[in-house]
């Protein structure tokens, strides 16, 4: 049996105290435990950051990329062997700054990816920068007449991708996070957690006080459909004095990309030979050119 | 009269099926037994604008191009302006005598005229216009006595997707405008082609080959993003995916498309991105995260002119000193410039063994020339000889006694640490960007960055030793010696042939195993110069630059284009004497 | 009087006879004329394909920069010199998929650009394989089986990114086009025209015939209200028997990225003196170290 | 008893406020009339890790620290084990009595323990514990006999913003802390402080000194995406944007970043990007870019320890010969690497001129050590005696005149077309990634590229003609040369001060203006050199290579390192014995 401990590792975080990141830690192992997935059965991908630090905390395999690059090299790495479960773990500057371009992609691609944005709207490891989901008028190093742009939303952007599975999370609430992790385990193809995650030191604004009250979770009202788009659109807007967390869309009716690699069809590719038969395929290959 | 020695030329805009035409003809030829290399010439552009396709012909092994033309086939006007002067005396034009051709121009330099109304026949015959290519290639055969069946069985091949009826009409137009030429100009042209028998070869450019090369070695993901002239290779994978098992990903980008094949190759396949200058420039910081995570993967840059868009269809050799110092800190990579279509093969085939072995990102450099260019190879000519290695990779059964910790990054003498690949129980491990241990673990500690950085860049020394030497040519003891690299190497392997025969004693050197350059190898291979010439299709002589800082050996000259076309044996004759 | 003829270039376009390019800029220069925008006042960016050649066949001043970096060398233009007009013309590979990261960040950001979108749903210039926008299924040279990924929907992702202008024309009607370049031309902020193009050459899907009986204006219903997000988000997502061209989204209250910079409220940044005084803010600068 | 030579060490966790701590007493010392050199060592973690600042004073001008710690004021216990041994017999440790600290220890290696309770002083005298750091670095005066006026004044002005509240309290807990230390210990210290009449005079790090560089030079356009070491330019620019009309763009990411401020550059603005080697590496495609379509920008690479993420807040130089031939093809650009403050505002303000001048893209090559580093400064020690040079630019006049077809990349002899900025109606014009003629539109004419590379790189010559000497520091005739770069030059400096003391002659050839390499000028420098050693950060010596391959020129030795710490001059002379 599969337990928690079996995700422990000798190395202790270097998150500050308080840090949100410790919950998502925690709420990662948990979900992976219960679901029956011993640490060789998983990959963790991250990119650069405080958040992508995780990884590196966590007995499993682990690759810890380049700042911004976790989604293409976790795509990389599913095609390569989709018998092992990839789950990304990534800051918002990561994700949705750097890494922009990869995450629509990922997000239209359908790739077969656990998506766990650690969300604290700065940027952390760089000490406190804006990052693409900070608000409008936050003052930081880089923007201090407070930033311009309007904030980046990821799960109205994920929805206008065609996202299949787009939900919250936050650090407030490790039971709720596990669950949703777990789902997201579950799911056919991409699955985007976007989790509320308190910056302690750099972002004293979206800090665990202003959150709690905030928050409430979408499951709970039994009437909420997450299969509906308009709906989830509107949801994905709400923001402010209620805080949507949970699935607000999903749909498990469209198969993974790798579902649809024929390349893939006879199992993960790291386990097909290199070459069944060298000469024959050669020669025909040759036959081409003739 | 002369056999089975001369040049074709088709000529025309782009979209008049210039390259298809050529290329249908140089396999034809093949197919007759005869040797060919083909020259491709084209604009950035979909429609309109002048392209051509030159096929050089012979008896033997040809490695180049030259500046003569025998048989202009020329789809427009324009096609004649631009190209007449090449036509040498006694050469004549192929054309459809519903251009305007200005016969006096044609008779003031010794060409004929040779006007076939391949259109109406074409039409007549096949009943479309589209056929009048078909129709121009039959003249050619009709017009060098070359045996039309040769041509037919490539109508057959080449038409086959379209059905009977499609083939049927066009081997009527072949046959039409055959027998037109042969009726109306019989023997009279001075140059003709006799088929010979030999074993079937192939007709195949350096990004088939190299494509292929790669196959053969086991490459299973292949990702890119459209770059002309490496589009090619990412759009053969594409083809042949399905039939061979291997994954392929026209990704959102060049950033992608590196990234994901550092995560497949990260699980252990053989993975592989074609590019060109512009998107490798867009793949250098990934390349040192395969630098640093150790892990192997295959860049191929197919060289077109730059900077920045450039020549996007044209050729140059300018990226040499970029991909070795690409990326910002220091580590160990492989980089291999090929010069011939085999060494395509060869380069695609060794660079995954070499990416493996010393757990590097492995770069192949090839070019535009090479790229487009095919050439008729023996079947037996790209070879498997060498065997797949995949360097230490720990087998399942070795992982099952692991009794202590997996160390992904362990120190070891020749700098290489064995590879567990991601899923056994026994060596889970987790690695970073961020300088590490031996464990994979980030880590500052200055004693152990050391270590880590001398272990990886041991990997360079023991690789070092099995770079190959420069490829010879020519006579050992000669008062020329031209250094080379990539493409070059076909015109001047030309050019040296005629200056030998001219008494010149001439040879070359050319470096394919570019780095970690084989340094002494190298010293062996020039040292003996009495006068060294690089040559090489760039501004300001990289490999010279190269070769100067490593050994000290300086070149007394060098012959360069930079104009986007690609040297001929005649261009480097010329500049050889401004030189010396 | 600016008069189309203001814009005409001696160079000829390289585009294939029946290319849907030539109607939009055919429009494009009509619109500018109409507007009575003459050519030194417009700066014309572009990036590398078909469509991002447009600057080299028309008198203006233009910059044809790289593949999928349009809208990053147009910022920096307009945010150098924003009393010149600085219309983007580039392709969907340039646009939405190289150009990816920077698409979501020009619309965040409301820098006041005018975007048109040269969209054929292919890679044109290099010779036909299937664009971030082309659909699920679609067979070209890179997706033999079928393109797997679900396309790119430029609008809704507008929308979700924050957008003020989102329009989409067609090359099959100049006049309209014309007028929704005009109508861009004056919005504060980021414009977006989506222009449906035809490439005779490598999309026979999405051909004039195809696209004629399907397409229907949206102004033309006096009750469409192109200030409601949730109407334009369902507008954004029809597609098929009918496709909506015109304004789909628009809002003129939100203030344009420059408009909002400090350094810029004295006029362009251009025509600002590098430094007013010199020696005083040099003292000033150095006292902040002693 | 010695009088102003010393060094003090502040070490503890992230979070502690080491480098504020140490950077407001260096500022005090320099107040004090002494001159300081301070060094920076800090991990890539927000909280916990270990960090310290460390400070050389003297009374005379200083290039580097020194592995000789006098006084530790250690914030942890890790700080006490961590550099115990670096302490000098007579030096001493100042740490709160909370610590646990093993005295054998501090008494076998003649370490002196000063033990003042800062957190109780703190809380006591100013409430709260956080002033515990103000609380040391008056103990630290209190020990030294430095005044506790210099202190005080630091105070004023660096919690000004807080409130006179905070100040007060500041101030009485330095004031007890300095009491509680005369008191307890007097006189009895060994290693003593005097404040000296001096002008005012700057405490300032090369990042700094190089973004007031560029801000004098007249940059009005900054873009870039946070990067250790970089960021701190961005933000400096974010910071005075308002008051001096800079536009600072924190962009979505790199490529985005260069690109603006292309776009910028190309309207006519002086625009720059800073980034460190990674971000750099994203840039590479946009370099290429301004190269071909001429537009002169300046991009800043604060250099960290590659390959990839590295080590993002240590030190290398390893990024040189990636400066040279990033991005496909070949196209003039400038290397700037300054190796002292000056020179970093002296690189700044240079590369604008370079830029516009030579209508390319200027890179400055700086480095963490350098960045990170403050020196006390003269206040006239960054010259603004170069005259801004925006090169040729067509005034609104000018251009008025123009009665022809402007030509945007007009064949001129120096290579230098006369550039109009968009919006003038005599000079419209549209130019191009992909080669093109003299008007900016694109083409593929072969006459007119070899015209458009000739011309370009003619730029190159033209301005290798005034890059400058390297410079030189020591007796023109020594028995040994180093060739050095950047940052290394600060310790070699010290380092060839201690032989030139020990009658071991040496001297320094430092190039600071890298490309284009002004090959006669460099051979000159280095031509009568005896003996001649490379000192540089980084594993391959990059200089060294560089030198060899454009002139001939080949090093006795190498002093390298590759820890991600800066050298001393003590690992330079340790060195040495090594190679020589
Ligand atoms: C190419 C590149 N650009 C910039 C950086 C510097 N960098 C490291 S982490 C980071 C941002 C971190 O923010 P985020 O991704 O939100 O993660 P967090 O630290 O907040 O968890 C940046 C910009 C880098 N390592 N690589
Ligand atoms: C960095 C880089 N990658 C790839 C290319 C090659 N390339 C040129 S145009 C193009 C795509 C063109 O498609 P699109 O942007 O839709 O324009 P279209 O030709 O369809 O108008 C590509 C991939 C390039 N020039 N630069
Ligand atoms: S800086 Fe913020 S995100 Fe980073 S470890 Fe500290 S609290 Fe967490
Ligand atoms: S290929 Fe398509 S987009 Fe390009 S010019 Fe031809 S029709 Fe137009
Ligand atoms: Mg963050
Ligand atoms: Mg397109």
């Amino acid at each position: 049996m599969v337990t928690v401990k079996d995700y422990f590792s000798p190395v202790r975080p270097t998150w500050c105290t308080g840090c949100g990141n410790f919950a998502i830690w925690n709420a990662l192992k948990k979900a992976l435990a219960e679901s029956g997935l011993a640490p060789h059965q998983v990959m963790l991908i991250s990119g650069i950051g405080c958040g992508s630090k995780l990884p590196d905390y966590t007995t499993a395999n682990g690759y810890l990329s380049l700042h911004g690059r976790t989604l293409a090299v976790a795509t990389g790495a599913r095609l390569a062997n989709h018998r092992l479960k990839v789950i990304c773990t990534h800051g918002d500057g990561d994700g949705y700054g750097e890494g922009g371009n990869h995450f629509i992609s990922a997000v239209r691609r359908n790739i077969g990816l656990v998506d766990i944005v650690q969300n604290n709207r700065v940027y952390g490891l760089t000490k406190g920068q804006y990052s693409p989901t900070s608000p409008h008028g936050f003052v930081t190093k880089t923007s201090p007449q407070g930033a311009i742009e309007h904030p980046f939303n990821p799960l109205t952007i994920a929805l206008a991708a065609n996202g299949t599975f787009i939900s919250r999370g936050w650090s407030g609430d490790v039971e709720h996070l596990t669950w949703l992790i777990k789902e997201a385990l579950h799911h056919r193809g991409y699955a985007l957690i976007d989790v509320l995650q308190p910056c302690v030191t750099f972002n004293r604004v979206y800090s665990y006080d202003w959150l709690r009250p905030r928050v409430y979770k979408v499951q709970d009202d039994p009437n909420y459909d997450p299969g509906d788009k308009a709906a989830a659109f509107a949801k994905t807007q709400e923001w402010g004095e209620r805080i949507p967390i949970g699935i607000l869309y999903r749909t498990e009716d469209v198969p993974a990309y790798e579902e649809q690699v024929p390349a893939l069809a006879t199992g993960p590719l790291v386990k097909q030979p290199l070459r069944v038969k060298t000469m024959a395929e050669y020669e025909r290959l040759k036959q081409e050119y003739l | 009269m002369s056999i089975n020695d001369m040049s074709f030329k088709f000529a025309g805009e782009a979209g008049q099926g210039v390259e298809s035409t050529g290329r249908g003809f140089a396999k034809a030829l093949v197919r007759g037994g005869l040797y060919v290399f083909a020259l491709q010439d084209y604009h950035s552009r979909i429609r309109g604008g002048h392209n051509f396709y030159q096929i050089r012909v012979a008896n033997h092994d040809i490695y180049s191009h030259d500046e003569k033309v025998h048989v202009l086939l020329a789809f427009t006007q324009e096609a004649i302006a631009e190209h007449l002067r090449e036509i040498v005396p006694g050469g004549g034009i192929i054309y459809d005598p519903e251009l305007q051709v200005d016969q006096d121009a044609l008779v003031s330099r010794s060409v004929k005229a040779f006007p076939v109304p391949v259109n109406q026949i074409a039409i007549e015959e096949g009943g479309n216009k589209v056929m009048s290519n078909t129709a121009a290639t039959g003249a050619a055969a009709g017009l060098t006595g070359l045996d039309l069946e040769v041509i037919n069985s490539v109508i057959r091949d080449n038409f086959a997707q379209k059905g009977t009826a499609v083939v049927e009409s066009n081997l009527k137009v072949a046959a039409a405008a055959y027998r037109f030429v042969r009726e109306k100009y019989g023997d009279s042209f001075a140059f003709r082609l006799q088929t010979r028998k030999t074993a079937p070869r192939m007709l195949i450019s350096g990004n088939e080959a190299l494509a292929l090369g790669a196959l053969m070695a086991g490459c299973k993901f292949v990702a890119g993003y459209p770059m002309t002239p490496g589009s090619p290779i990412l759009e053969w994978f594409a083809t042949h995916s399905k039939d061979y098992g291997v994954v392929t990903k026209h990704a959102e980008d060049e950033i992608a498309a590196i990234n994901m094949v550092i995560g497949a190759a990260q699980m252990g396949v053989r993975a592989m991105t074609p590019t060109s200058g512009g998107g490798f420039s867009l793949m250098v910081e990934a390349l040192g995260l395969a630098g640093m995570t150790e892990v192997p993967i295959v860049v191929v840059n197919i060289q077109r002119p730059g900077p920045a868009t450039g020549h996007a269809t044209r050729h140059e050799q300018g990226d040499l000193l970029f991909m070795l110092y690409a990326a910002q800190g220091e580590f160990p990579r492989i980089v291999l410039a090929p010069g011939t279509i085999e060494q395509c093969f060869e380069a695609a085939y060794r660079a995954f063994n070499l990416a493996e072995k010393y757990q590097c990102p492995a770069i192949i450099l090839s070019d535009a020339f090479l790229a487009h260019s095919p050439r008729a190879l023996e079947l037996d000519a790209l070879s498997l000889d060498v065997p797949i290695d995949r360097g230490e990779i720990l087998s399942d059964e070795e992982l099952d006694q692991l009794t202590t910790r997996y160390q992904r990054h362990a120190l070891t003498p020749s700098g290489i640490s064995p590879r567990a690949l991601p899923g056994h129980p026994k060596a889970i491990y987790s690695t970073s960007s961020d300088e590490h241990d031996e464990y994979g673990q980030i880590c500052e500690d200055a004693a152990i960055r050391i270590q880590q950085m001398d272990k990886r860049m041991r990997k360079l020394e023991t690789a070092r030793a099995e770079m190959r030497a420069p490829l010879q040519y020519g006579p050992s003891q000669a008062r020329l010696t031209f250094l080379t690299w990539g493409s070059a190497y076909g015109p001047l392997r030309s050019a040296v042939d005629i200056l030998n025969a001219q008494g010149t004693s001439a040879n070359i050197v050319q470096i394919m195993d570019i780095w970690p350059l084989p340094v002494d190898k190298v010293v062996q291979a020039l040292q003996g110069a009495k006068k060294l010439i690089s040559v090489e299709q760039n501004y300001s002589g990289q490999l010279a630059t190269l070769v100067r800082a490593y050994t000290g050996i300086k070149v007394d000259g060098l012959i360069n284009k930079y104009d986007g076309r690609p040297m001929s044996p005649e261009y480097i004759l010329a500049r050889l004497k401004e030189v010396v």
